[in-house]
Order: structure tokens, then sequence, then C-alpha cells
């Protein structure tokens, strides 16, 4: 299981990274779920378009293969999670994620991330973030038999899919015409 | 064997004392005892903790004078209505991001039921309020004496519940409220109140490592 | 306080302590913010309906959780189709805002306004020191006059229009009127169509061509994103026009830089081109519209899409592209934005659009129309904002103070000067243009009271503050200005600390008031509040929304019953009943009666580039930005400026800017991009917790064209602020 | 700062392993002063048990270290923390093993020297990462066998107050050992700087840093100027001589370890 991020509806609102917060009540400087935006250069032409990315819940998780308390475990539908009972907060999962997922928990001083809302999926809810968005942006996709088109496994900013190989995939934005008055 | 002493009614006196007069202060209260205060402050000095405590001698000697500008610090640092320079809510220290009402909150709240009481109002003002920690020790520590006065055995769990919550909640953050208010404020009285407060509820902390022997 | 076991403890004790007063002497121990535990109503998990009163279009239903008393989630109500289940990003920092430390939590005064010497006061004394100042204001002056409130829209729940009834219960008041939001729109439609009326957003998805013009919804209307979006899914073109390219622009098929301010410039050349290739929906006109044939002599003689051209900088054959597309797709559908109103010539320019979509025969139109907004589901008793003054009343009526030029016309006042303010639901010092005379006014009072839940810079100006509950500590009910749902907002939890509604605080202060000086007050001075929102239902509301009685809003939000497409009926509430496109009305107060061009503001020489400042995601004017959630975001203001400007100004990303004009400058950190034309910057406007950053310290008082026949004074050209950027 | 008991853990390990095999294969091949020997050990296992507590500090949870021993079977956090407490143990035994001739200390000897190098192999593999492009080749080991081999030597031959000729032999290799360091570093800062994305920008970094010119200084060109003119004048170095040449290759390693912390960029999301 992972996110779809149909980066062509996403409007960079938040509101996913802020229904996380509320669901979990996080710490502030803790963000499970981020709006990055993507850098205007890497269209044609200027657009505002975003990458709203959480955990990515890695095929191949490299904070799994680091973690020297077995804190990580990868459950039989895909989702990593991270258990806070045996972290010792080395941050050794921080260091080896390309994503930036494992968060350090001042407070706890212990590391967190998103754990795909196993929780609620087990109540057979969605995912907070995707319950939350405006736009419908965000779903969770079971790659057992989910066959769509159109497609991608990774947009401008994300880094190199091939290393943990991330389960998130993504729908490009579209690029709609313009007429500009510095051309 | 020492059952005397642990619950010796001038000790208690004077932590009653001194518990009451923090109590107030932070309740916002005392200033309407001005023209008291000189009386305070003698009964204060009977105390004697000055002589045991550095923490406590050093603020006797910044509180002297109650002044006006002791008050709009005091506003200044516990009650608004700009942000805060030392919240007096233990959720605002324990709680990373400060925010009140949360786990910390619920978890002083499941102290204060353990005796059978709650906060006036419940859920208006946040269980860890340090007026209210405050006035709950006070509280423990009239309940052990009352009870061992008449012989109960429940003496001893009144004790353990003062102590623990000593430890677990109260003694564990009061001194970087402390620090916030040496840090931010611009009176004495505010300072030696902070310093005062500080010494007092660490000593009654250490307290706990031989709780046995002394009270 | 209540005492407990003392009989027993005083046995075989001496009481030798001396009591001194303290709660409680040595043997004596006396409860004061404990008591022995009380059964409590709030076990367990409870569910609660609430209704966002931020001025916003989506009034969103809120379903919050609350457990053991205390507010640990809030969600959207899956039961309203507009919102869907879903909230804002600033709707779900809700609790955020409940239990921040830096509430409000006590009545307080200051001794030197602006001093910071705060005392924490009693409800009690703050009301006596309120009812005695406004009896002596009163008794000096002769009426109540010298007083002043400015309240808004910080809460736009029904209920808090008590505050407007409070004053009136005093005797006639001056009153901060108007509105710098969206004035100079709601008269050009009042002129057009006799009022403003928009479809339900839910109804976006049936047309087939969508123009989004000066409007943002992607940041500031995110459910209606959803039928703009799936509208595009379903094959409409989406159209954003805007000097910005804003998050909504990104996503539209077409997006069309124009100059700003010259949106009437662009719809009168679209018009020129429909009218000369015979797109026009002459039927629609002659059955429903007046004035269209001077109209057309006014295209025809004065108006080639040449001119549209090089006023609004869009190729000549964009426009026409445009035009056709927009007369040819059946239905076509424009929304106008606040935005693009907020101009020297916003009113006129939203008259020639909503005649693009007159002539065109889209308005009342399912998919189609001109949507601006919509008052229809307001129609409350208003039960708490009407008042009776009291008998013998001095004056002849409240007296209007532009809330759009408020620090200038409160300096001005005179017979009676204004010496009092009462602020609630808004926060001048930071929102109002020219801050730096806002402030002198707030200087030159006597007295200030200022209702609030945070302390922002108003409440910095103010001798007393009260606290004031949030959404989930009281009772209301909502409505919006943009979809056509009705949702109740039930008390969820305890006020926290001492704060009060609005209307607690209006009913206690007349008490005192009555106390002091019999009959001085008229506001009843009791009422439980959740019998105050019963008292704003009517039966004219109940067939509306298909109700029998508002407790059955207790069960989720309802929805009109009808009225879905505005104008259907082709009964337009001007006085011919007829669309007018000649308005004489529009003369009446000083404008052409024809949405003819009217000149857009140019820049000056000194201060070359114009200075947008829009909304931005995070939060409403002053709210929101100032949570934890928000600042781990984003915490801090910028300035965005285009590539070239930079270049030319020597500006690199993150150099420190100096924006100025001749009213004051802020400095702030560039940020590059193309999203602004060369000639434009924009900051968005915020107010950020413990940053001295207001954008207003730049802005001009300057009027929009209209604004004057809705809402008393005319609106604001928020955007036709002229500035120069340099680097520091 | 969070990344300062790495330095000094991963630094002082690397030292103490070095020195362990020094010692070890001293023994093994020549004789040395039993109570020399001993005390030795045991500052080495002093120094192990020291470097490992400091790694603690930089646990969230450091009562629950423990715990970092539980996943040998993927994490090189495990095996380094198994190795290098394994090597402790290790030690311990040895110290117990200083008496006249005895061959079971030599091959024991012989188990450390492979554990040691094993441990700072493990220490090494920790940071090979494919998030962090720098480090995701046999850089971190290169250069961490390297700290070990530099300092390990010189460490016991002050340690055991050697005169004889194993003192010049190791003077001698540690001078190579030096050389050789320096060369690896300029090579891969190079390719660093001449590749693209993190990779260059950590290259960047550490040559932008403040600290680089004077660990350049202090790790390499002061020693290395030291030996080539001692060989120069034909000049024995003495005691005094190699304390200082350790002092300051110990220090440069340590500026060394704080660049290869602070200078590495790793991958993230672009954008703001």
């Amino acid at each position: 299981m992972g996110f779809l991020v149909d980066a062509e509806r996403c409007i960079g609102c938040h509101a996913c990274e802020m229904a996380c917060k509320n669901e979990y009540q996080s710490e502030p400087n803790v963000r499970w779920r981020k709006v990055y935006p993507i850098n205007e250069t890497e269209y044609s032409l200027p657009e505002r378009n975003h990458l709203s990315l959480a955990c990515n819940h890695c095929e191949k998780p490299e904070c799994l293969r680091v973690c020297p308390v077995r804190a990580y475990t990868k459950r039989e539908d895909g989702i990593v999670i991270h258990d806070q009972g045996r972290c010792i907060g080395c941050k050794m999962c921080a260091m080896a994620c390309p994503y930036e997922v494992p968060q350090y928990n001042v407070r706890l001083k212990k590391m967190e991330k998103c754990n795909l809302c196993d929780g609620r999926l087990d109540q057979g809810l969605k995912t907070a973030c995707e319950a939350a968005c405006p736009v419908e942006a965000l779903s969770v996709i079971d790659f057992n038999g989910f066959t769509k088109y159109g497609f991608v496994i990774a947009l401008p900013g994300f880094p190199d899919p091939s290393i943990t190989k991330p389960t998130t995939r993504f729908i490009k934005p579209r690029i709609g015409a313009q007429v500009r008055r510095d051309q | 064997m020492k059952q005397n002493q642990r619950y010796n009614p001038a000790e208690f006196q004077r932590k009653f004392f001194v518990y009451r007069l923090l109590q107030d202060y932070y309740s916002g209260c005392l200033w309407q005892k001005k023209d008291n205060w000189n009386e305070i402050l003698l009964t204060l000095a009977e105390t004697r903790y000055q002589e045991e405590i550095i923490f406590f001698d050093l603020g006797m000697r910044l509180i002297q004078k109650l002044t006006q500008e002791a008050v709009y610090d005091f506003n200044r640092l516990f009650v608004g209505p700009e942000k805060l320079l030392a919240p007096p809510y233990e959720s605002a220290y324990r709680n990373a991001e400060g925010l009140l009402m949360q786990k910390e909150t619920t978890d002083v709240r499941k102290f204060y039921s353990i005796v059978g009481l709650s906060v006036v109002g419940q859920n208006r003002e946040p269980d860890d309020f340090i007026g209210l920690e405050l006035e709950f020790l006070c509280f423990l520590l009239y309940q052990a004496v009352s009870c061992f006065q008449r012989g109960e055995e429940r003496a001893d769990f009144y004790l353990n519940v003062y102590f623990e919550f000593l430890n677990m909640h109260l003694g564990n953050w009061v001194s970087d409220h402390c620090e916030d208010v040496l840090r931010h404020s611009t009176s004495y009285f505010c300072k030696g109140m902070a310093m005062l407060t500080k010494g007092f509820i660490e000593r009654e902390k250490s307290l706990l490592m031989h709780k046995e022997e002394i009270l | 306080m209540k005492e407990i076991s003392r009989r027993s403890f005083l046995k075989g004790t001496a009481a030798t302590g001396a009591a001194l007063g303290l709660s409680g002497s040595f043997y004596n121990f006396l409860f004061s913010g404990l008591e022995p535990a009380q059964a409590s109503d709030e076990t367990g998990i409870q569910k609660f309906q609430n209704a966002c009163p931020r001025n916003c279009y989506d009034t969103c239903s809120i379903l919050s959780t609350v457990e053991n008393g205390i507010l640990t989630k809030v969600e959207g109500n899956p039961q309203n189709t507009f919102t869907r289940g879903r909230l804002c990003a600033k709707g779900y920092t809700y609790t955020r805002r409940v239990y921040s430390p830096d509430r409000i939590k006590y009545p307080m005064r200051q001794n030197g306004r602006g001093s910071g010497n705060w005392e924490r006061i009693s409800w009690d004394e703050a009301y006596t020191l309120i009812a005695k100042n406004i009896l002596k204001i009163k008794k000096e002056y002769g009426s109540t006059l010298p007083i002043c409130l400015n309240k808004y829209s910080g809460n736009f729940d029904i209920m808090h229009y008590g505050i407007e009834g409070m004053l009136s219960s005093f005797g006639n008041t001056s009153r901060a009127t108007g509105t710098p939001c969206w004035p100079a729109g709601i008269d050009s439609q009042t002129f057009d169509m006799g009022t403003i009326v928009n479809n339900d957003p839910e109804d976006l998805v049936n047309s087939k061509y969508l123009i989004l013009w000066g409007v943002n919804p992607a940041w500031t209307s995110v459910h209606s994103m959803y039928f703009v979006q799936e509208a595009q899914r379903r094959g409409c073109k989406i159209v954003a026009i805007d000097p910005v390219l804003t998050q909504t622009a990104s996503k539209a098929d077409l997006y069309l830089q124009i100059k700003p301010s010259t949106d009437g410039a662009l719809a009168l050349g679209m018009a020129r081109y429909i009218l000369d290739h015979n797109l026009i929906d002459a039927k629609w006109l002659m059955n429903n519209a007046l004035g269209y044939n001077e109209f057309f002599d006014y295209l025809k003689n004065n108006i080639t899409t040449d001119w549209a051209a090089e006023k609004t900088g869009l190729p000549k054959n964009v426009i026409e592209t445009l035009a056709r597309e927009y007369a040819t797709a059946k239905p076509a559908n424009i929304w106008i934005g606040y935005g693009m109103q907020r101009h020297a010539n916003g009113g006129q320019n939203v008259r020639a659009i909503d005649a693009l979509a007159a002539i065109t025969g889209n308005i009342g139109k399912s998919g189609g129309g001109a949507q601006y907004a919509h008052l229809e589901t307001w129609g409350f008793n208003y039960h708490a904002m009407v008042q009776n003054k009291p008998a013998g009343s001095a004056g002849s009526g409240d007296r209007a103070i532009n809330i759009n030029n408020f620090g200038a016309e409160v300096l001005a006042a005179k017979e009676p000067p204004i010496k009092m303010l009462w602020i609630a639901c808004r926060n001048p010092m930071s929102q109002d243009p020219e801050t730096s005379v806002v402030k002198k006014a707030f200087e030159a009072m006597d007295f200030v009271v200022t209702a609030d839940q945070f302390f922002n810079p108003s409440v910095a100006m103010s001798d007393i503050v009260l606290p004031v509950t949030t959404i989930f500590e009281t009772w209301g009910v909502n409505v919006s200005y943009w979809h056509y749902w009705l949702c109740l907002n039930q008390q969820a939890i305890k006020p926290m600390y001492e704060s009060k509604n609005d209307i607690q605080i209006a009913m206690e202060l007349s008490k005192k008031m009555n106390e002091l000086e019999p009959g001085s007050c008229t506001f009843p001075t009791s009422g439980d509040l959740k019998d105050w929102v019963g008292k704003e239902f009517n039966t004219g509301i109940y067939n509306q929304f298909g109700i029998s009685d508002w407790k059955e809003l207790e069960k989720g939000p309802v929805k009109t019953k009808a009225g879905h497409v505005a104008w259907q009926d082709g009964k337009f509430r001007t006085s011919s009943g007829k669309y007018e496109i000649w308005s004489e009305e529009a003369k009446k107060f000083g404008h052409l009666p024809l949405p003819v061009y009217r000149e857009e503001l140019k820049p000056a020489n000194e201060y070359p580039y114009r200075c947008i400042s829009p909304h931005w995601k995070l939060n409403i004017h002053s709210q929101f930005q100032n949570l934890d959630w928000m600042q781990a975001i984003n915490n801090a203001p910028f300035i965005e400026i285009h590539p070239e400007t930079a270049q030319k100004m020597g500006i690199q990303e993150k150099d420190n800017v100096k924006m100025y004009n001749d009213l004051g400058y802020i400095v702030l950190p560039a940020k590059i991009t193309e999203t602004v034309a060369q000639d434009i910057v924009v900051v968005y406007e915020a107010w950020y917790k413990d940053k001295n950053f207001n954008v207003n310290y730049t802005v001009k008082a300057l009027p929009a064209d209209m604004g004057k026949k809705a809402t008393g004074m005319p609106g604001m050209a928020f955007h036709d602020n002229f500035v120069n950027i340099a680097k520091v | 700062m969070g990344e300062y008991p790495l330095i000094l853990f991963t630094v002082l390990s690397q030292l103490s392993a070095g020195a362990a095999i020094t010692l070890s294969l001293l023994d093994y091949f020549t004789k040395i002063d039993n109570s020399a020997g001993k005390k030795s050990t045991l500052v080495v296992l002093v120094m192990i048990a020291l470097s490992l507590g400091i790694s603690l500090l930089h646990l969230g949870h450091p009562f629950n270290a423990y715990r970092a021993l539980t996943n040998i079977g993927s994490s090189w956090l495990s095996r380094e923390a198994i190795l290098f407490f394994l090597l402790g143990i290790l030690l311990l035994v040895y110290y117990f093993q200083w008496k006249e001739e005895n061959s079971f200390r030599k091959s024991l000897g012989l188990i450390i020297s492979v554990v040691s190098v094993l441990a700072v192999v493990s220490s090494g593999m920790v940071y090979v990462l494919p998030a962090v492009p720098a480090w995701n080749n046999f850089s971190p080991i290169l250069f961490f066998l390297f700290t070990g081999a530099a300092l390990g030597p010189m460490f016991i031959l002050l340690m055991l107050k050697l005169t004889n000729g194993a003192f010049s032999r190791l003077v001698q290799f540690t001078a190579v050992i030096l050389a050789a360091s320096l060369m690896c570093f300029i090579v891969y800062v190079s390719v660093l700087l001449s590749g693209s994305g993190a990779s260059a920008s950590t290259g960047s970094q550490i040559v932008g840093s403040g600290i680089f010119w004077p660990r350049l200084l202090v790790n390499w060109i002061l020693p290395l100027g030291i030996f080539a003119w001692l060989t120069f004048k034909r000049i024995s170095p003495d005691r005094k001589v190699v304390c200082s040449l350790f002092v300051m290759v110990f220090i440069g390693e340590l500026l060394g370890r704080y660049l290869f912390y602070y200078a590495s960029v790793a991958l993230k999301v672009a954008g703001l």
C-alpha cells in the first residue's frame, strides 16, 4: 500500500498536513506530512505545483535496514511501522532515509513518522490526510492488482526512487497555457 | 520508630504556611494582603527555612517590598494578556509545544482524583496550574497529619501521594519555571518569590530520598 | 470556598497560627481552587456540531471531538455536501487556538496605553470601569456619540451582531461603517441586478466555460476548488485572469496575466467582439435587460479590441479568442473575485464583467452566471443586534465613521469628538490601512476596550481587554455568503479561564450600567446563550431550509431547498425588475449609468511598482498565522519580486528589501519568482505573532469607486498601492 | 551539538582499535615487557569503554542502548556495537594473560587484531548510506581504517616507551599511512567536487568550511613535514617528537571527523 499524490489536483493548501497533526495532535516541529513546493523552474512555465509527502512506505526501507533496535517493521500490506516503544533515539534512520521522513521528537527523545494511519485503515477509515484533502489529491492505493496508467514514480525534487523503492506514486501536473506579460 | 518526627506538627505548620503563601501568590490574591505584608514576612522568617535553604534566604531578602511594579511584572510573567514569559502551567514546560490541556494536564487530574478531588469548574482552568498543584500538596500534607493525629493508618497513604506528586509533577518542572521567572522578571519581588519557590520545592523533593526518616 | 473536616482536625491541636488572611490559617485548610470531586457530565467521548465563523467563503461545518471535557480533534462534517467532510489547514488548527498558552485569559486593565503595565481585574471591576466611563461620557457630552464601535468580521457568527446591539442599547453611538472587503462589487451587482446572488457553488460543475476573474479559491475557498476541478474534469475550460499567477491560475487551462485594475477594459473589449460577431443573446436581453442598446452604442463608439489589448497588456488575438470561446460555450460562468474590485475603478470593472454575462445570456442559468456572493440565507431576526435605544437618547441617530479610513475619521470627528473605542472581532492596528494614523487615533482616546482571544497590536493599545470565547465554548449559528448551508454551533467545552461570549459581556455590562444608572442600557441583563440562538430564527428561515425548529440543526447542517441558480426566475430586484445595464440608481450615487471604462490608477515615477497585498494561505487576516502549527510551516513574511526586476535592482533571493512610499516602509526578505509581473510586487497581508510586520504601513486609505449604497461606505483600493523597492 | 559524541566515539574507538592491533602484533612478533604490555592493554580497554560510553550520549535514551545489539541481521550499527563490545571483552581477557611466555595470549592477540579491523570496518559501514552520496562508497571505511592506523601505532609506541628497532619501524609506518591517507583524501575531495548534486555540494562544503585548511595542516602537512625534515636531517625522532606528532594527528582527525559529519549533504526533497 502506498500514497498516490495527484500533483495535478494538489493546490498546496496544507490541509493534509494539518489534518495529520489534528489527528495525532503532534508537536509543531514534527511534521509527518509536509507539503513541498516544486521549484517553479522545473516545468516549462512557472506554475505553483506541490509535492505532498509523508512516509513513502518503501519496498526497501533504509530505516528498517539500519535501525539497530528493530523498531521498524514492514507489515504484510507494505506499511512501514515505527515502534516508539523500542526506539532509543539514535537517529540512524533519519540519516539513512532519503526523504527526511523519520523526525526526532525532542520531548520524547525518540523518532517518529507517518504510520499510514494504520489504526484508521484497520477500522476501514481513510487516512487522516486523504480524508481531509479538499480536492481529493491524496489517496492510498493498494498495489495488489492495481492497474492504472499515468502514474510516475517521481516528480522534480523527489530524490532517486531507486534507493529505497518508495511506494508513493504521482500524477504529473498538467501545465496550462499562459499569456504572460514578460514574454 | 520515627513516627513522631514524620508527622511533626511544628514542621507541618511551617510547610503549610509556605505552601499557602505561594498558592496565594500564584492565584493573584497576595496583592490584596499588601497591608499585612510585614506580618507575613515575620511569620515567614519564623519558619527558619532561610537558615537551611540558601535560595530561600536570597528570596526573602528580595521580597521585602511589595510594589506596584511587582504586580505588573507578575502579570507579564504569569497572567497576560501578552504572551506569558513564564507560564504557570505544567504542560507549558513538559509538553514540548507548551500547549495546555494536554496529557500532562489529565495526568495531574488523575492524581487529584486519587484522593477524591477535582478542580472547581473543571476544564476551565488547566488542572496543572501551579496554584492548584500547590494547593493539592498542601491538602495532602494536611490530610496526612490529621490522619496521623487521629491515629489512622491512611496518613502514610497521603504522605506517599504527596511525594509521588512532587516527584512526578510539581518538582519536575518548577525549577525550569522559576528559571524562566528569574530570566524575564524585572522586579525584585517576583525574582525573590521565584527563588523562594525553587528553594522550597527542591528541598521538599530532596526529602524524598529519606522520606522514611524526616518530614 | 468549602471547608472540610475542620472539626476533626482542630481536635487535639492548638490553633496557634496567625491567620494573616492567607487562604486558610495554619490549622485551617480551606479549599480554594480544588474541591471534593463532583459527578461530571463531561466524561467519555462526545461529538458536537460547530460552525467556522471566520470571514471566508467556505463557512465549514465542523464536527468536534471532546474527551472528558477537553477538545481533542476537529473534523469536517460530511453531511455538508459543499465542504464534504473536510476542513482547511486553518480549520484543522482549532485545538491549538483553544488551548494556546497565549490566549487572553482574564479581564485586564493596562495602566498607560501601550505601556505593558497590565493588571488583572475581575469581570465586575471591568464592567464597573467601562460602565462608569460610558456614563461619564454621556454626562459630559450629552450623548453616547463619543463612543465608537469598530467591529467586523473576526467572528461572523450571527450572535456576534449582539455587539452592535450592545452599543445601540447605550444610545446613539459612532460606528465604524462599511467593509474593507467587498463593497465595490456589491454595489456593482446591486446596480445591475438589485442585489448580490450567486449560484450554489456546487453548481460550478455544470459549467462548460469558467472564468476565475481575480479570485484565488485554491487559497481562499479550498472547497470550491474541488468543484472547479470537477468541472474541469467534466470538460469545462478553466480560465484564470489575474495580475498574479496564483495557485488557482496554476491549475487553470489558460492563465491571462492582465495588467492590474484593467479588468473592465478586457470585459468591454470582449463585449465589443461579441457584439461585432453577433454572439449576443438578443432574446435574453430583450426579455430581461434594460439599457443594452445604449451599452452597445458605447461599445461601438468607444471600445475596440486593439484598445483593450493595449490597456490590459493581453494580445488582441487572445482577447478575441477568449471572447469567442466565452460567448459560444453555454453555459459559461464567471466568478468575480473580491481582489479585482479593490481598486479605484473596481466597482465599474465588476459592472463591465456583469454586462458580459448579461449580453451572452448567461445570467439565471445553471452553470452560468456572474458569481460574486450572496446574502440570501442571512434572513435572521438579528434579535441580538436589534436593540432599542434608551428613552431620551440624545442625538439623531448613530454616526457613521468610515471603516476604511478609520484612523483619520476618528481623529477628525467633532461635536462631539470620539473619546472611547470598543473593539471587537477586529484588529484595526494591524489590518487597517495607514497604520500610523490608526495608532494616533488610539492614542487620542480617553478609553479603549478590546475584546479578543489573543494579544495583538490592537490589544496593546487598549485600556481594558476582555477575554472572549472560541466557537467551541459557546453557542451560535452560521451561514455563508457563498454556499447555501446553515449550521448550528453547539457549545462543546466550557469556556476556558474567564472568557465570555460577546453577548454575555453585553448582558452583564447592561446589568452593571443599570445598577449605576437605572435605564441607561436597554440590553437584556440575563438570558441563556442557547435561547439567544433560538431567537434568531423565524418562519422565513425555516421555510427556506425546510425545517420546523432550529433544534433540528443539532442533527447536522441543512441546505436551502431552492434558489440554487441565481436569477433563474428573471425577477431582478432593481426598481425596474430587469437587469439594468443602464442604471439610474448608479447615476444617483454619482456613477456613470453604463459600465463604461473608468481609468485605472497608474504608478508615479517615484513609486513605479504596484504592491498587491492579497490573502495568505495560512491565515485569515490576523487570525491563525500566530498558532504554532502554522508557524512550523511558515513564520516569516516575504516580498515576491520578478527575476528581471530583482536583477535590475540588484536584489537576490532572501536579500532584505525595503519597500517604501510616502506613507512608510517595511523591510522583508525577497522571494524571486515569475509568478508576479515585472511591475508588481506581492506581499501577503498577515499578522505574525512577535514580528513587527505589517504591510499596511504602506497602504493608503484610498477608496474604491463604489460601496456607499449597500454598505454605507466605499470599499478600499488596497491594490492601488504604489511603492518603490531597494535592497538594504 | 548533536554529533559531538559521535566524533569523539569514532575517533577514540578507532584509535583504540589501532592500538589493540599494534599491541597484539608487537606482542606476537616481538618481545614486550610484561608490565608495560599489561598497562597498555588496560589503557586501551578503558579507552574503548570510554568511547562506548560517549557514544551513548548521542542517544535519546542511553539506558536502553543494550537494545542496539538486537539487529545484527541488517544493521551495521548493531554489528559495530557488538564488535566493539566483543573487542572490549577480549581485551579484558587479554589483560589477565600478561604473564611470562603465554602462547594463548599471542593467539588471542591475533583474534583481537581481526576483531579490531572488523569493528572499524563495521563502523565505516554504518555510514555507507545511499541517502548520503558522499558516504555511499568505501571512503568511510578507508578513512576510519586510516585513523586507526595513523593513531594506534604512535599511541602504543608512547605507551610501551619503545626504544628498539620497532620504534623506528612504527614511526616510518605512521609516516607512510599519513601520506597514503592524504593522497586518498585529495582524490576523494576531487572526485566529490567533480560530481554533481549532493556529492558536489558535500565537496564544496568540505573545502569551503573554515576547518578544511587547519585540518590539512595539522593532520598531514605539519606531521609529514616533520617526518621529511627528520629523514632529511637523518635525525631519529625521540619521544617528545612522537608525542607532539600524535597530538597533532589526533586533533587533525577530530577536525576531520567534524567535517565528515557536518559537510555531508544528504539527499532530500527539493523545495523550500
